[in-house]
Order: structure tokens, then C-alpha cells, then sequence
């Protein structure tokens, strides 16, 4: 099928993350293993690109998914909200291995859309006057006290959607949309892996997610796997 | 000290939380923690209670049949669910603008601590072993009513609702409603009314379990056991 | 069909404006006569309720849709973007009757949506060092200024949507859909005019654009029109 | 002074700056202001340009036919419009996300003034007649690009591109193009070079409906006219 697609932005997924340069800040969408693009992350530790910072919700298992980032050695920091699912995290952090960076769940989704629709800095009810937002600014508004959350932005976004379009249009399925479609508004080069490309217009206008405005690479996980 | 089979307290919390939200006649839309507060559901018998999950759906149905498990429909504690009809899905910062924005009426959480401020610690034991706050501190800010679902006291018998929290806090002066095996505790105007006491607990156990000071209803009632 | 629904948000719309106190803020849908609550607006305009401060992209034309509600002498104030397709806007604030704001549309959007949200402010490059933005802090982000704005909250919502479920869960139809799903979120009170209601389980989850939680009350205009 | 018939000017402006964006070999992504900037759309040929719309729309097709007018599926000048294939709705705060978040290339305005400093005034004649800003100054602000499209002087033949604006300000320093009938306008690191003159007038003639201070390119060409 894909043969006779005139889709522009179809990449293998090894061409997709040899785009993406050491150092760089890269957001990965998923949760708790569902909804994570998993090709990609397979591609990127086989690359060997380091110096990483990671933007995610968790870090998947130690040794799986997400995980093999950190094995790998291919991790210079964290940026995200829950890494219980991963002891190796805390080791790492403990040992001085990388630098983590905790954000409360909600603050980070929030400070990703941020990120993509140009708003430098938000206040949030979320965290004031606990261990998370230490050293953060704080102020009032209404009598009640906010913290100042900035943006988070990233260079490079791998997100896992359903089905793309040829023109790079999006949707999702289920659980799996999680952090996707914020993240793919939020970097400067944004990857999505999906499980099958579409005709242009065979997206239901009304259903689209994530508009093809956003999207740079499509990697085609149905034809790969 | 009266001690309940671990298994009997946790029911007894999750049904005891549950009838807070049956007897609603309006819809009303809850997010369940980990643990304790997942098992409020088997206990929901209004159909005018919603489920939503942080993770990005709204009107979550039971934990899916072994064989008809989708890794990709699970709740927030990565437990395969299904859905309802008339179900919804979204990204994770509409889900989180729904616990923020006040659209979420309860919360159900566990808690490490819980104080006489109706300050609440539940997201980390400062052991070098954890890393991780996920969604905890914004239901806590976010959501109209914040539940506490834990056991009276730690397995080791030292109590857990306290006068001050000394674990890292998730949210100050938060929590509406402690439900634990023994009792059920009110948060009215910042003070902490004990309204409910099980049937095998006198007054005084209770106080000898529970450091934190709390005043006693006017019509302090036995706690309902199933 | 209605009587074979279980729709317990199911009002008349006259019942439903009648929910609406005299001096509220009131988020009004549509752009340019596609997707304003055609319907509620005529009900709003025969109740007689007054003094209220009108949130929304334009005022429709003079005695027409929304611009019937400023001939009748019912509005107190606006806040809104774009005044110029209905000239007895900028009459009545010339001659003292009523107070207008003016926000730039996508500051406007982003206000609502934060009301909504539960943010209380946030910064952005629009309109900075302009007229719009006289009297309003300015900041700097990594060398460049932004504006903050507070966000836009109100005590009641009326919106158009295309078709609800029993529930209230919400789909619109094209360029109609507009400010309705971001006002959704951001009132006290949220009164849906849809086209059709139909049964729970009617509509697709993965395309669901305002999730039941966020709407209070709905009219049916395809039974009443 | 030279004057182009209105229809004409109008539709050379319109015509050059469709040349800018139908040379483009990657996807891009632009949203026409009102007037001459939506006529651009009639000249675009290539299939890789995509029209937003601020209201909520991305992929807009062709005005509509009469007969086939939707009056739900318009352009933000209110304007009947179709779709294409492969288009998208969607709210109003993701359309401005969209633009503020400098995902939309280009943005095509007209203008009451533009001066040498890039600043440019297209929202409000304070002639107490006029109360509204609408998207103006969000897609100044977050467009990639920023071209205008006007006429070079006023119908009564006073020049608009001037040494400073003297009517309220849509944004500083955000004009990226001008495009008149007799001159296209680029401004680079601050500055305003003269980079095209139309056949029919000198570089005198435009001196003198041009108060603005402009550098001529060391490559100065001839406007292209269709």
C-alpha cells in the first residue's frame, strides 16, 4: 500500500532518528508503556545518539522501552513526572549519573502545550508550597497563590499515534493519545510513528488530532513490523 | 489494639467511599487512585457516577476480562479497563484541565500521612529509592473534593493521621473526607470532625490510634459496615 | 425521539436562559454567525434579562443574533475581540451605555481556555507594547517581552454544538465549531444548543470534542426548530 | 503620478506574492487576512501551499460556488469557502495555538501604514466609527512570516509606507515583505530594501510616493508582472 502513497514525509525509522543530534532535548509521548513509540525509541538506542535529555511522563522499565535509554548510557538528564516504574532511575540520579528534573504530571503537559502555541510562562494551583516547587516564583491572584510554571520546549518529539494521512494528519486510539498530541506541538522537529498511513482524506475532517501542520516525519510501524 | 484482616479493612474503606457517591442524583465525576481508591469502583452501583482517568478518558468501565485485555485501554495505574458506552477519550493536558479546572467533583487517593490541618503527604518516602510525583499533587489542588482511602495505622500499628505531616507534603490543606477501616473523618472549615466510628472501636482506641486531635460530631453515628 | 432519550440535561429553552441571573458574565459561542446558540440568543432576548457583560468573538449585526441583545438594552458591558460588523457597538460605547474590552482573538481564546483550566494568568507576545495592551504587566522571557493576561472566567456558558449524546458529550460541525468547545470549559454554568440529540454510545470516543463533564444543560434545537 | 487602475493593482499584489509561497518544495502553511490578501489563494499552484484559517480551519479550499454555500463552513472574512482533502476543524484556541506557537509560515495582511522600522498599523482609524482588533495582532506576533499587501499610496494618493506610523500600532518590528503594485519590500536584520520596481515607474517616481527611507538592493530587479 504504501508504494502507492504521495506521502512527502515518510522516513525509515532509522533516516527519522539520525535527524536528531546529541545534546538535543527530546520529548517522548506514552504512558506507563501504552502509547510510547516504540520503534523509535528501538531505533534511538541502536543509533547510539547520547548526551540525551529525556521529556516524558515515566521512563518505561529497566532494560524495556524507554528504559534502554538509560541502560545505554544515552541519558544526560530527566524532565518529567514519574519514574517508579524504573528503579534504575533513582540510581542513576543517586550516583550522579543524570539530573532529574521532577514535574508534577499535570504542570508538564500543560508547560509542553505551552511550549507549542507560544505562551512563555503560566501560573498553576498545582504543588505551591511543596518540595517541587521549591525555589519556584510564586503570586496571588484572587487571594489564592500560584506558582510561575515556564514553557518546555523541546528540539526533537517522537510520538506514537493510530493511522496517519499521506499530508501527516493524525488521530490516535484509546489510551495510548495520552501525551502525544501536546508533544507534537511542542518541538521543532516532531516524529510521529504510526501503525498505518492513509489516503490523503480518508481522515474524518472533524476527527483529526493532531493537524498535519504539526507533524515533520512520519515513520510507517505497519509496514515495518 | 484492634487489628482487621488487611483485605477486610481495604473493603471495607472502598465500600464505606463508594456510598459517599451512590447516592448522588446529579452526575458526578471521580478519579480513583492507586491501590485502595481502584476498588471503589466494584462498590459504584449509580450509573450517574463517572469515572475519569488522568491518563486521558472519561467514563472508565471495570478492569478488562483476562483474554480481552488492550494495553493501550488502561487506567492510570496501568491496569487494563473498558469502556462505557458513551466514553470519551482525550490528551493528557484536557485531562489535567479538567482536575484543574475544578470539572473533576472527587478525587480518591492513598496517603503515607494525613494531618489535622487536612494537609495531606502520599507521594514520596524520602529513601533515595523513589523519584516520582505523577498526577498526585494536581488532583489534590485540582479536584472539588479530595477522599483519603488508607488504613488507620501502618502495618506496624503507628498512626498515620497525625498532628503535623513529617513525609514531604503533596498539598496543603486539601483533604475534605478520611475514610479509613475504623472511622470516617469530616474537614469543615478547616477543622476535623469525627462523624463516623466502627461498631468493634470505643472512642478511646480510637484516640489511642489517631495522634491528631479531632473534634467529635454532635451526631457522631457508627460507621455502616457492609 | 426525544422520549425514547434518557436525557437528564434535557431543557426547554426558555427554562434554560432562565437559569441565567440579571448582571452575569456570559460566554456566548460562534464567529460571524457560524455556531452562535441561534436559539438561546432569541430566548435571552424575549426573557428580558439585563445588565449582562457579553464574552464573545463579535456582536452579529445590528438587531440581529447577538446585536438584538444591545438594541434591547440588555447589555452592560462586552469583552471581546471584534466590534466592527455591528456599528452600534461603537455608538452605544460612544455615548456611555456600555463598557467594551477589547482582546485580540487569540489572547481572547487562551483566556477563556486558562478560566477553564485552572489557570489564573499567562504571558504572551501578542500585542505587546500596543494600544490593547496599555496598563497591562509586561515581562521578559530569554530576552523577549510578553504581556500577562488574567483569565477570562464567566458565570455562564451558551453554546452551539452540532450533536450531544444523553450524556451531553458534544460534536460540532466545521468552521462552527470555533470558541464552543473552549467556552465549554469555562463556566459556572454551560447551556448547549445542539441540531440532534442522540442515544449514549452514538458517538465515536476518539472523537468526542467536549466530554459530558463540562456541559450542564442541554436544548434540542432540532426538536424545537 | 503614476496609477494603476484598482482592479489591476490588486491583482498584481495579490499575484506576486502567491509567487513567493508556489515556489516552495516543502509543506507550507498560510493564513490570508481580508481583501487583497485573500485573492492570493486564486494564484496559488502548488499543492505543497496549505491555507489556514483563524476560525478554526486548516486545508481551506476555493470560495464556494453559488448554490453550494455553507454558511458553517466560512473563512475568518466570513466568506463561504470548500474544503480539500485531507483538511482539519477545530477550536478557536488551537487555531491561535497554531499561529502564536510559529507554526503558520507566512501571514498576508493589508495595511493602513507600514514603516521603515517594520512596524505596521492595520487594526483601527480612531475615527470613533471603529471597535475591534480580532486576530490582527496574534498573527503579526506569531506568523513565521509577515507580508503585507497593499496598495502603494492611498486612493487620494498619500504614501503608506512612511518613516513612522502615525495611526495605533498592530505590532513592532514584525514586517517581513511588502508588496505593493510597483515594489516588493524584504526587510533584512532591521532594515528595508527595495528589492523589485515595477516596469511602468522609476526609482524617482517611487522616491516620491515613498516616504519611508529604504536601501535599493545591489540587485535591484524588475517586479514581475503576470
Amino acid at each position: 500500500m504504501g508504494s502507492e502513497l504521495r506521502c512527502k514525509k515518510l522516513m525509515s525509522k532509522e533516516a527519522a532518528v539520525n535527524l536528531i543530534k546529541p545534546g538535543s532535548r527530546v520529548l517522548i509521548g506514552g504512558f506507563g508503556n501504552a502509547g510510547d513509540p516504540k520503534l523509535l525509541i528501538d531505533a534511538l538506542c541502536s543509533s547510539g545518539i547520547g548526551d540525551l535529555v529525556i521529556m516524558s511522563n515515566d521512563l518505561g522499565s529497566p532494560n524495556e522501552g524507554l528504559g534502554k535509554l538509560l541502560t545505554n548510557g544515552q541519558v544526560r538528564g530527566l524532565i518529567g513526572t514519574y519514574y517508579n516504574w524504573n528503579p534504575e532511575v533513582a540510581i542513576a540520579y543517586n550516583e550522579g549519573r543524570i539530573f532529574v528534573d521532577l514535574v508534577p504530571q499535570g504542570t508538564f503537559a500543560e508547560a509542553v502545550r505551552a511550549a507549542g502555541v507560544g505562551i512563555p510562562a503560566f501560573y498553576t494551583p498545582t504543588a505551591v508550597g511543596t518540595e517541587i516547587a521549591k525555589g519556584k516564583e510564586t503570586r496571588e491572584f484572587n487571594g489564592k497563590t500560584y506558582v510561575l510554571q515556564e514553557a518546555l520546549k523541546a528540539d526533537v518529539a517522537l510520538i506514537k499515534a493510530y493511522k496517519a494521512d499521506e499530508l501527516g494528519n493524525l488521530v490516535y486510539y484509546k489510551t495510548a493519545r495520552n501525551f502525544n498530541p501536546v508533544m507534537a506541538m511542542a518541538a521543532d522537529l516532531v516524529i510521529a510513528e504510526v501503525d498505518e498511513v492513509v489516503p490523503r482524506g480518508c481522515l474524518d475532517p472533524e476527527c483529526v488530532v493532531t493537524p498535519h501542520i504539526f507533524v515533520d516525519v512520519i515513520v510507517n510501524g505497519g509496514e515495518l513490523s | 489494639m484492634i487489628v482487621l484482616p488487611e483485605d477486610q479493612a481495604k473493603q471495607r474503606i472502598a465500600w464505606r467511599i463508594a456510598q459517599e457517591f451512590n447516592r448522588t442524583e446529579c452526575p458526578l465525576f471521580i478519579n480513583l487512585g492507586v491501590g485502595i481508591p481502584t476498588m471503589v469502583a466494584d462498590y459504584i452501583n449509580n450509573d450517574q457516577v463517572f469515572i475519569q482517568a488522568e491518563n486521558g478518558m472519561l467514563g472508565l468501565g471495570p478492569a478488562a476480562e483476562e483474554g480481552k485485555k488492550d494495553p493501550m485501554l488502561i487506567n492510570a495505574g496501568r491496569i487494563p479497563i473498558t469502556e462505557t458506552p458513551g466514553c470519551s477519550f482525550f490528551d493528557s493536558c484536557t485531562s489535567f484541565g479538567m482536575i484543574r479546572g475544578g470539572h473533576v467533583d472527587a478525587t480518591v487517593i492513598g496517603a503515607f500521612e494525613v494531618d489535622q490541618e487536612g494537609n495531606v503527604a502520599n507521594w514520596i518516602i524520602p529513601n533515595g529509592k523513589q523519584l516520582g510525583v505523577g498526577g498526585a499533587m494536581d488532583l489534590v489542588a485540582g479536584a472539588k473534593k479530595v477522599y483519603i482511602a488508607m488504613t488507620h495505622t501502618t502495618k506496624k500499628g503507628a498512626p498515620k493521621i497525625i498532628p503535623s505531616c513529617t513525609l514531604p507534603v503533596t498539598g496543603y490543606r486539601e483533604v475534605d473526607v478520611i475514610v479509613t477501616e475504623f472511622a470516617l473523618f469530616r474537614f469543615l472549615e478547616g477543622r476535623m470532625f469525627l462523624e463516623e466510628i466502627a461498631p468493634e472501636v470505643s472512642l478511646e482506641e480510637l484516640r489511642e490510634m489517631t495522634t491528631a486531635q479531632f473534634i467529635v460530631a454532635g451526631d457522631l453515628k457508627t460507621y455502616p459496615v457492609p
